[in-house]
């Protein structure tokens, strides 16, 4: 397209429409405009709010005094143009046709002297919708001109290594959430009524467990080994349980070479170990 | 933690977020170091002035602060690309400023200002670009869906909040529902008011 | 153009760019300015000087110019990608509750409270965590491991030693008596013990 087809508006506040994202008007009726052009200048209305807001800005008008004579007139001959050339559009202008004939054939009516003119403008409607429009317009305007990411401005982005230092979590565990646990399996042995639990110390559990840890290093320990004099009497007798019950389970042997010799705890294994070899 | 290493952090963080940071977001960040709200805002405002003359700024948008370069430099950088940035429609533009300064709006709410229907397409861009969203129901028959703009749409506008938003003249009143269209602009506000957390 | 406005350019390109931009690819891209090489580097120097102290660096690297972060700031940023914590089965659960409660115990003991088997991959998960160990071999047919918590297991659960795991909360159905609940604290297993005969 070129100058000769189209001109930019020069003191009109609102374009034709755009072409290519440039602003474009008609040039005087009279002037020959080959059918591709027009065509382009037709869909470059956007809808046909567009194309009657054009038509009252071209001839200098305000809004709010809609000449709706002309108007409907001239909003007529584009309609059939775009019908001419089969636009898709069509449709919605069709509506808006329609519209703008109620309207200037109630104008045309005569009208009761008594009647409120303000209250009654046929036009009423259809200037608050204008007016609307013009602003949406406006803004959709102030859209186009603001900056936008990746048109006019970028997010800035720098490299770093740091994912590298992410370190991998692991589960956490409250002990709450472990005595629930521990409910919860005793339940599920409840259900199952050969299970036989026996009543004892968790502290002797847990002795026994140390003592088995000591073995795992120290093949035999001597009972002076476990006893800890800073435990307190019930330290040792907590130690002296655990022994027996290490030994009621076969887990540990407990030894004596003399008479009021030195007394060792060996480890089961240990004691398997040995007679195997 | 040092004022001078808080900031550096807080720098280097917004560098490599891969979207904007808002202040709860740093604030939760850095509260292993008891970081208070005041450093940090004190921090922002000092990185936002420290940037102020150079070719990437530190700007508050819709979901938080982001370095982005100048938009005067649009130009220059894009032609690190080959691709040209997309070009909207008068129509997009339209149907997108229609939500953005009357939101919460229906489909039928543009439709009639537009006087043209909206097609599927715009709606589907404008949503799949994370500018818009349902955001509730009007309780008419038919319970049309209510859009409204997005913290991402504000992103791509560089705006804080939609106040700042260049003005447009108000919707006029319709002469006889003149009451009814203030009531219904309060509601929109309360409705976006609570869009917006 | 204007030496400042140079640098910026630079900068913001430095900033957007998907990867290092050697001093020929700026060359290429200010060719339209007749920017000189010289110019070049002189504003690279700048830049890097000016960025000497801030929370990202500008960084000559194999293939050209890059920003970024202070490497002291690893630790800070890395908490932008981390990840919760996963959380354990309830199977992994009840196995590390009953080696805790009911040590030294064998997989077969656990199973056989459980009433389902114990994967391997659960007691893998325990030792390599470093809570539990095997502390020795029960002497019946087949010399199952015994397993018994850890120090570590203590540390974790900031306990002075098994004593001190909570009491067990009673099942529902039992219906509790408040006296008894007391007793509980004292002697764990033994209340455990009754709820389970």
């Amino acid at each position: 397209m070129s100058n000769a087809d189209v001109t930019i508006a020069q003191q009109q506040s609102l374009p034709l429409g755009f072409v290519r994202g440039e602003p474009v008007i008609e040039k005087p009726e009279d002037l020959y405009i080959p059918p591709d052009a027009l065509e382009l200048i037709l869909e470059s209305f956007s809808g046909p709010m567009d194309l009657l807001l054009y038509l009252i800005r071209r001839q200098k008008l305000d809004i709010v005094d809609l000449p709706i004579l002309p108007i409907t007139k001239q909003y007529m001959e584009y309609v059939d143009m775009m019908k001419d050339l089969k636009l898709e559009l069509a449709a919605d202008y069709l509506v808006m046709a329609a519209m703008l004939a109620e309207i200037k054939s109630r104008m045309l009516l005569p009208r009761p002297p008594a009647e409120d003119e303000d209250e009654h403008d046929p036009r009423a409607e259809l200037v608050r919708r204008l007016q609307e429009y013009e602003a949406i317009r406006q803004g959709a305007e102030h859209l186009d001109g603001m900056p936008q990411t990746g048109r006019d401005n970028f997010v800035a982005h720098a490299q770093t290594d740091a994912q590298e230092l992410i370190e991998q979590q692991l589960p956490e565990v409250t002990l709450a959430e472990l005595a629930v646990a521990f409910s919860q399996a005793l339940a599920q042995a409840k259900l199952q009524n050969h299970h036989h639990v026996q009543r004892e110390k968790l502290s002797t559990r847990e002795r026994m467990s140390r003592i088995l840890d000591l073995l795992q290093t120290k093949k035999r320990l001597r009972l002076s080994d476990i006893f800890e004099p800073k435990e307190g009497r019930a330290g040792v007798v907590v130690s002296f349980l655990a022994i027996l019950e290490l030994v009621k389970e076969a887990l540990v042997e407990v030894t004596q070479v003399d008479a009021f010799s030195e007394i060792h705890v060996t480890n089961r294994e240990q004691v398997y170990a040995d007679s195997t070899t | 933690m040092q004022i001078q290493q808080l900031k550096q952090a807080i720098e280097a963080l917004l560098f490599v977020a891969e979207s904007p940071l808002s202040e709860q977001q740093l604030a939760d960040h850095f509260a292993p170091e008891n970081v208070t709200k005041k450093q940090l805002k004190d921090v922002l405002r000092e990185l936002q002035s420290d940037y102020q003359e150079r070719g990437v700024q530190l700007i508050l948008v819709g979901s938080g602060y982001r370095f982005q370069t100048r938009a005067e430099l649009g130009g220059i950088i894009s032609r690190l690309w080959q691709e040209k940035p997309p070009r909207y429609s008068q129509a997009l533009l339209e149907t997108l400023a229609l939500i953005a300064y009357r939101q919460p709006i229906t489909r039928g709410d543009i439709e009639e200002i537009r006087g043209v229907s909206v097609s599927s397409n715009i709606m589907k861009t404008l949503q799949e670009r994370g500018w818009i969203k349902v955001v509730g129901h009007r309780e008419v028959p038919g319970r049309p869906q209510l859009y409204a703009t997005t913290n991402e749409f504000l992103d791509y506008f560089s705006l804080h909040d939609l106040s700042e938003l260049p003005a447009i003249p108000e919707p006029p009143e319709r002469g006889s529902n003149a009451g009814q269209t203030a009531q219904i602009k309060l509601e929109i506000t309360a409705e976006t008011a609570t869009n917006t957390e």
